[in-house]
């Protein structure tokens, strides 16, 4: 897990005595206006925010416009930039050479729903640590504007006519490969994808995030369902989130009033506050994770927030019972076994 | 009966696969291990789990040749199926035994037969549960044969002791039935063949184990810590015994882990979450055969290209495509070369012995993380999934080389800027820094797309090529950490032969056999690695004839040669050919004789 | 002003990638080509969108030598990243025109710089609606190129038709900016330089495609009728033509479609789903580059092995890894030679024009088919993406071969026991039938497991080889169905040149001007197909030295002779490289003369 | 679709003219007892007593003990055991070469849960015209024991430890995916898998029976989850299904009392009769199919029968508009433009 401080003050630098300025990246090499622009910025304001100290953060991707995001943040992390569709496995064995480093990946709808869509479920039952954002556009971008597995059916591109395929619900496929940390924002709506991010980055395990990301340039059509009108048209929000962290004493926002709210506790202390909007949801149930998401389906809502948590499910690095330092860092002294038994080992050997 | 063979023959089992019969024939096998005699086993089974006919074939060699050879003097049928094919097998003067509740054999006046009344020692031992009897008969041909062959009971008991971890029961529930077998045979067989088992002391010292496990247990002493794979014969087993090894020679003290194993949800991820390993600083490593292997082809570009250390076993069976999962290979070597789209080179490590995969089991991570590339260690199921006698496993004989890495400290102390992909020693080995290193300059971004000596993004041709042929170079520098060819100088013969991995057995049986039936003498060189020591072009250029003898069809070792050495080509020859089988002497040398004769 | 320079020289527009520049590029390309001029237009962009640097290269070359040049006579500033790095890039004696907004550029004596007041004459030109004025900028340099260098406005505006197929407003639109700027340089602008377009009769009959289409035509025209694929630059384009192109060719007269097109979910499951439409009966192909075509590995060794055509069209772009999505390359050839664990070979076709790209799609299914085995297309970027001139598409002068397919019919006839992977003809091709195919001896089962002649499973060693063994000859049996080597004689001279695909034009140029400055004469093969052809021999042998000139770093298809021909490894020299742009003569020569002087 | 004809009779031939035997493979390679065994012995009873014709057929498969079963049945159709993993993309492209084929796909839990799933995700999504059977062992059988990605969370096998990862729900991820006809059956309940078989033929479109299959080699500890003892205790049917051609009058069975029954028709007129159980389930939704489903996850439950069906779902041939012949028969005449065309072309070259 990062290592997380006190939240920031309104001051120029944050309790890791860091400036917003730290968390940034490279400027975007993205079109204009691009979804994956702004989630990028919130990543930054998250990770400022809430104190996060770089150097304990590693950031994945794979290829795509979407994969390029982690070079537009979090400069001082390391990074890798992967092979299509591959970041999870990538990730995986990254995040075993220090399990105190705490792993952001981000895809893209074509890297993990189309290419990755393997690698993807596996990573969900698996339970890795990392926070893994989907910035979903319905689209190949980098490509240049092919159908993703999430475009609607219906949908119709130059060049590619009309879709015919089912579309993949991101969120519905985490939570039945048993995700533990599954949510869905839009990045028209930075406020909700920071607090999610917030959120997310004090998950222990899977926390994934499947954002709506226009892609200005090849699906941004009013009638598209990943566009920003579409968006702004279709989204049902199932709470507004705020997410407190650990050592705070949870003073609700104004808006918030006693009652209408939801609090839920995270492995470390910290909370997601929820508030209710029109009605009452609990995205600690599966069940209703499973129904909500079938009848937004059916309806076309964009339903976003929090859709499912489950914050004690063991993680990935749970279940292997590493020692404490990390393992990167072990020396010939622990690897490899003393020279007296080598006389034993051979003995073994018929 | 005439002049007894002693030490020096072959024993053929047939049974059905999953039937049990492991345990039998690896008691013979280690019984006359025990003896002093130099033996070899090998299991020849199908592709299935059950009930498919298997052959385990025994070789005794005074001489210590341990390759398989192509004659069949005893032959054991325990398998209905096979029963006729395998009578028809039995070379001239040998000898068939045959449960006898098969029926009768046809007449054949060449060779010795012998009936088991399996069903009926069975059934008179005392105390066999009936449900484990199918499994028991098989020491029936366990006591026979060492009743008529000379096999002693002792040692017997050893190996079954050996087998069954020392739980007695088990033991004497097998010892029994092979000691009332032996008694019946006693009683009832009248010994006409000549071929008899003696003592001698020619294993002595010597250990026993299977390529797998010693591979595995060599990455134990490497000091790996990150093992990512999915299960695919031949390879499965090198994973498992790292299950098996691992906790037992890497817990810590507080009983707590210093590596992880992941089996994966195919060879892409397993590869995949390697290289991530990798990256992030931990000796990583997966094992895999030819179809996993093809699945890598992209991640190990990326590995190649972004400087990766890795390292692949690749325990090859025969191929193209899913080939035939159970049999035998070295039809991978171009491709681990080559492997992945635009220029590319890897490291190819090829043990010889079950020792040398030990050996290979550590010494491909200081490799790897010497040159920060991928290293792929081609071993075969011959080796992967036999027994074989071998020197002891040596503890190795130099400290771990972490290569070019960099942590918090050696960054303080630098004086100039770090750059990720900066080639400061001349060697084309930059230095690395690996996740978790928290000094404010350590972090870069990797990517396997274009980028610059300080790990930027670029497009530029300049960097691009330049960069490329720096990569290029290492494969230079990587000539002095890799492993030297072995020579074995036969006199001052003008020709020679090139040979690699478990073939050099019976390539060295070809050179003894040439000399004892023809006079003639080659020198023998085993190659090692890829990319070819400086020594392999002495070495040819030292002969004037050199044949490159490897099982594939293609000839790929003789191709690597041409590619590297064109100028030598003149005086190269591929014998070459792949159905399976294990090599054998005879066929090696029939193919020489082919090409000689052109 | 001196000498005039008339129609050879080269003109590069720096814009940003995603201003739609585009258009105007090709229309100064399209008029020159309209005025008979030989001409070739290569795009430099980035791997992204919108917003970064992008060159476009447009050579005029009287001669006909259409290769990229490293001359920068005319460069256009459009870009103010790129602004500085232009300018410091012109050649001595050449011209720079710049958007005045930039700035002023410093001094430079040695050439001619031109301000362009590119806002201030879209302000003026009337009708430019505001959203578009950003877009149709790019026509201010096509007008001033046009008034400065003699371009002539009526081709301008055929081009600008054909680019807006006829939509008058849209054409009208850009040229009235197109010919406000060029009367804006009438008035304003004092030509000073020596570069003139003049009118010729060169291109007469030619016509401008890029590979990519031709591709995709060429295999509608080879009656393609599946196509999975999977999105990969610079391979895209040919799968997206061919959507655009089978409906208006192959719908059946009531409107259904004779094909079906599969956007697969990844490259894995575009080639397999090719495998078995091939399996099927059906003329089938991808098309990827690199990386996808790493990850097609080990279904290509499938259909290697179980014998099923399918054609690949791997669009190279500069590897390893994700390398340079956008930069060209030959590296991918041995990797598509080779590609697979345990031994393959694969038939590679390399056009070596536009025209040739049309053909080899419809060629590339009859071999395919012919010789029941993955067919592998070898294009790149250059090809694939740029437009080019070339000898119009002809129609296929042979009918389909459709190889040896059984249907009901056949099978009735047939006197003997049909076999799957019998060979009765001797050429290693066997009979194949498919699904579909009712006649109850029709059906067979097929895998990528050990098989005999009638599709049986066996594990047999000699099923094996002898099976694996076949299946190399059908690759001699292939030779006198690939297309031959080009030989271009130039002289009785003892030197020669081998290469390959689109580097031919920079090799033509080599040895044009090696001729004409050195005095030395070099013959020229262009290699079209792997397994070589005798005749790729026959002329290595009757020279001395043979230069391998390729785009790669390895030299990658001077492996390939060497392996085919070690006999004739002394003659062959390697001259390679790759930095991810076009090849240009004056490179080539550098590396040849370097290993001349060795 | 493969060609129906009236229900066979007790006779010995059924109304295509065939025997039993014309519907037989080669003799089984596999373990004694393995639950792979009877499932193909129920293809060759559902198909014989369907009266379809082996030639209409063609099987598929990747690789895995299961993989091998293709070659146990319908020997007169064509078959291909392909790459593992790799069967649904392989199917795809060989049905296009003649649609009026129905395609028999047998897969195992390691080839379609594992190493498969990103295909057979995507086939879902295609709604590819086939029987697609997952023989589900929770184990790979043919490389001897190891956890499949059915596996549960806790199993202990040999030599591989405790399994630690969240299971694949088979059913689950096809419904999630949005396939149109998911069951679930059990090998040990041989009646119900035949009538399985018999809607599956009959559907058009994807369908996906998910047949718990003991590997009585590797697998068939008494706790085991696919074991036969513990399906034995655990099995759940939904219903007792029966299958009823589309050209018989429906009869129901004796044992099936008016109102105690609901009917599902069929895109080709058959229809499918469920017998209530304890409690009324309408497999036509895909709400209550996921619910059922979250519900034996938490229960531990083996529900079996018809889990979710749309019979009206356009299929992937019904998407690609073709010509009436198959493809694989078109000649030179239908496939090349005539060579008037040729210029045109040309002039289309600028
Ligand atoms: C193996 C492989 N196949 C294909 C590609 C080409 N490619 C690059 S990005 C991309 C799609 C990216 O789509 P998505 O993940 O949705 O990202 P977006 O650009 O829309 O953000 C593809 C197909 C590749 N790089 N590697
Ligand atoms: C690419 C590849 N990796 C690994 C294998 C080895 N392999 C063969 S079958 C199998 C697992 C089969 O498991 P499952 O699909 O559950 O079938 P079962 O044998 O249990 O019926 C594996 C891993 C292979 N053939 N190909
Ligand atoms: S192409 Fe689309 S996804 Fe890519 S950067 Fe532009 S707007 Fe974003
Ligand atoms: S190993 Fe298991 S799955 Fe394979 S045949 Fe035997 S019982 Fe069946
Ligand atoms: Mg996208
Ligand atoms: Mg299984």
């Amino acid at each position: 897990m990062a290592q997380t401080l006190p939240m920031a003050e309104a001051a120029q630098t944050n309790l890791a005595g860091l400036t917003k300025n730290d968390y940034k990246g490279l400027p975007s090499t993205l079109c204009q206006g691009c979804g994956h622009n702004s989630i990028a910025a919130q990543v930054v304001t998250a990770a400022y925010e809430m104190n996060i100290v770089p150097q304990n953060v590693v950031k994945f991707s794979g290829i795509g416009c979407s994969s390029k995001s982690p070079t537009y943040f979090l400069n001082r992390s390391f990074g890798f930039n992967s092979l299509h569709g591959r970041m999870p496995s990538l990730a995986t064995g990254a995040l075993f050479g220090d399990i105190t480093l705490k792993g952001i990946g981000v895809s893209g709808d074509g890297d993990s729903a189309s290419i990755g869509m393997g690698q993807f479920k596996h990573t969900m039952r698996r339970n890795t640590n990392m926070v893994y954002i989907i910035e979903n556009n319905g689209v190949y971008g980098l490509t240049k504007g092919q159908f993703s597995a999430t475009a609607e059916v219906g949908l119709t591109l130059k060049k590619q006519g009309v879709n015919q395929y089912m579309p993949i619900d991101i969120c519905m496929e985490a939570i039945a490969s048993n995700a533990s940390f599954v949510a869905r924002s839009f990045a028209g709506d930075p406020k909700q994808v920071k607090e999610l991010l917030k959120a997310a980055f004090a998950h222990k395990g899977i926390a994934v995030i499947d954002i709506i990301s226009p892609c200005v340039t090849f699906n941004n059509q009013d009638n598209a369902y990943h566009s920003y009108s579409w968006g702004k048209d279709h989204e049902a929000p199932l709470h507004e989130i705020s997410f407190i962290p650990a050592r705070d004493e949870i003073m609700l926002p104004d808006e918030f009033e006693e009652g209408s709210v939801r609090e839920v506790e995270m492995h470390d202390g910290s909370s997601i506050v929820l508030k209710k909007l029109e009605k009452e949801y609990d995205p600690t149930n599966r069940y209703s994770a499973l129904n909500i998401l079938e009848q937004s389906q059916e309806n076309n809502w964009l339903v976003t927030g929090l859709i499912y948590l489950n914050p004690s499910k063991p993680a990935l690095s749970d279940k292997y019972n590493l020692v404490d330092t990390a393992l990167n860092r072990l020396d010939e002294s622990s690897l490899r076994p003393g020279p007296e038994t080598i006389n034993e080992i051979n003995s073994l050997m018929f | 009966m005439g002049q007894l063979i002693k030490n020096d023959f072959s024993i053929i089992v047939g049974t059905a696969n999953g039937s049990g019969s492991q345990t039998s024939n690896s008691t013979i096998l280690r019984a006359l291990f025990k003896m002093g005699i130099p033996v070899s086993g090998k299991n020849l089974f199908p592709s299935n789990i059950q009930g498919l006919p298997t052959w385990y074939i025994i070789r005794a060699s005074k001489d210590g040749f341990i390759a398989r050879r192509e004659e069949r003097e005893i032959v054991v049928a325990m398998n209905k199926k096979s029963f006729e094919k395998d009578f028809a097998s039995v070379t001239t003067g040998g000898v068939f035994y045959y449960d006898d509740s098969f029926g009768t054999p046809p007449a054949r006046e060449d060779i010795t037969i012998y009936p088991m009344p399996v069903k009926q020692i069975i059934r008179e031992a005392s105390d066999v549960p009936s449900n484990l009897r199918d499994m028991i008969s098989n020491m029936v041909y366990v006591g026979i044969l060492s009743q008529m062959h000379g096999i002693e009971m002792d040692k017997i008991e050893t190996a079954l002791s050996f087998a069954f971890k020392g739980k007695r029961k088990a033991i004497d529930l097998n010892l029994d039935v092979a000691k009332a077998a032996a008694a019946w045979a006693a009683a009832n067989l009248q010994k006409v063949d000549p071929y008899v088992f003696e003592p001698m002391d020619k294993t002595h010292g010597l250990i026993m184990s299977d390529g797998n496990l010693a591979g595995a247990l060599g990455s134990i002493y490497g000091g790996v810590q990150f093992v990512g794979w999915y299960p695919i014969t031949p390879a499965t087993s090198l994973a498992e015994e790292l299950n098996e090894y691992l906790p037992k020679l890497r817990q810590s003290p507080d009983g707590k882990a210093t590596y992880a194993v992941v089996q994966a949800e195919d060879e892409l991820a397993a590869i995949g979450m390697c290289i991530g390993a990798g990256w992030s600083g931990l000796r990583s490593m997966t094992s895999t055969s030819g179809p996993g292997l093809s699945l890598m082809t992209e991640f190990v570009g990326l590995a190649y290209y972004a400087e990766i250390p890795v390292v692949i076993w690749d325990v090859t069976r025969i191929g193209p495509s899913t080939g035939l999962p159970t049999r035998t290979s070295q039809g991978d070597l171009n491709f681990a070369v080559n492997m992945g789209h635009g220029d590319t080179d890897n490291i190819v490590l090829i043990p010889g012995s079950i020792n040398e995969c030990f050996e290979f089991g550590w010494r491909s991570f200081d490799i790897a993380e010497r040159i920060q590339t991928p290293v792929i260690v081609l071993s075969d199921l011959d080796f992967g999934m036999n027994q074989w006698m071998t020197e002891p496993f040596l503890y190795p004989d130099s400290p771990m080389d972490r290569g070019k890495i960099l942590w918090e400290d050696d960054l303080d102390k630098l004086k100039e800027t770090w750059g990720r992909y900066l080639d400061v020693d001349g060697d084309g080995i930059p230095y690395r820094t690996v996740p978790g290193n928290r000094h404010p300059a350590a972090a870069y971004f990797t990517r396997g797309t274009g980028h610059d000596p300080f790990a930027k993004y670029s497009e530029e041709p300049d960097v691009w090529e330049e960069n490329l042929n720096r990569i290029k170079s290492k494969f230079i520098t990587a000539k002095k950490y890799l492993p030297e060819p072995i020579i074995e100088k036969n006199g001052s013969s003008k020709e020679a032969i090139i040979t690699l991995g478990s073939t050099v057995y019976a390539v060295r049986e070809t050179v003894a056999l040439r000399k004892q039936n023809e006079g003639k003498e080659f020198d023998l060189m085993r190659i090692r690695a890829i990319p070819f020591s400086d020594s392999v072009r002495d070495f040819i250029a030292a002969h004037e004839k050199v044949y490159i003898v490897e099982m594939n069809r293609d000839g790929q070792l003789y191709e690597e040669l041409l590619v590297n050495m064109p100028d030598l080509a003149g005086k190269l020859v591929s014998v070459a050919y792949s159905d399976g089988m294990p090599p054998s002497a005879s066929r090696i040398i029939s193919e020489m004789q082919k090409k000689e004769s052109k």
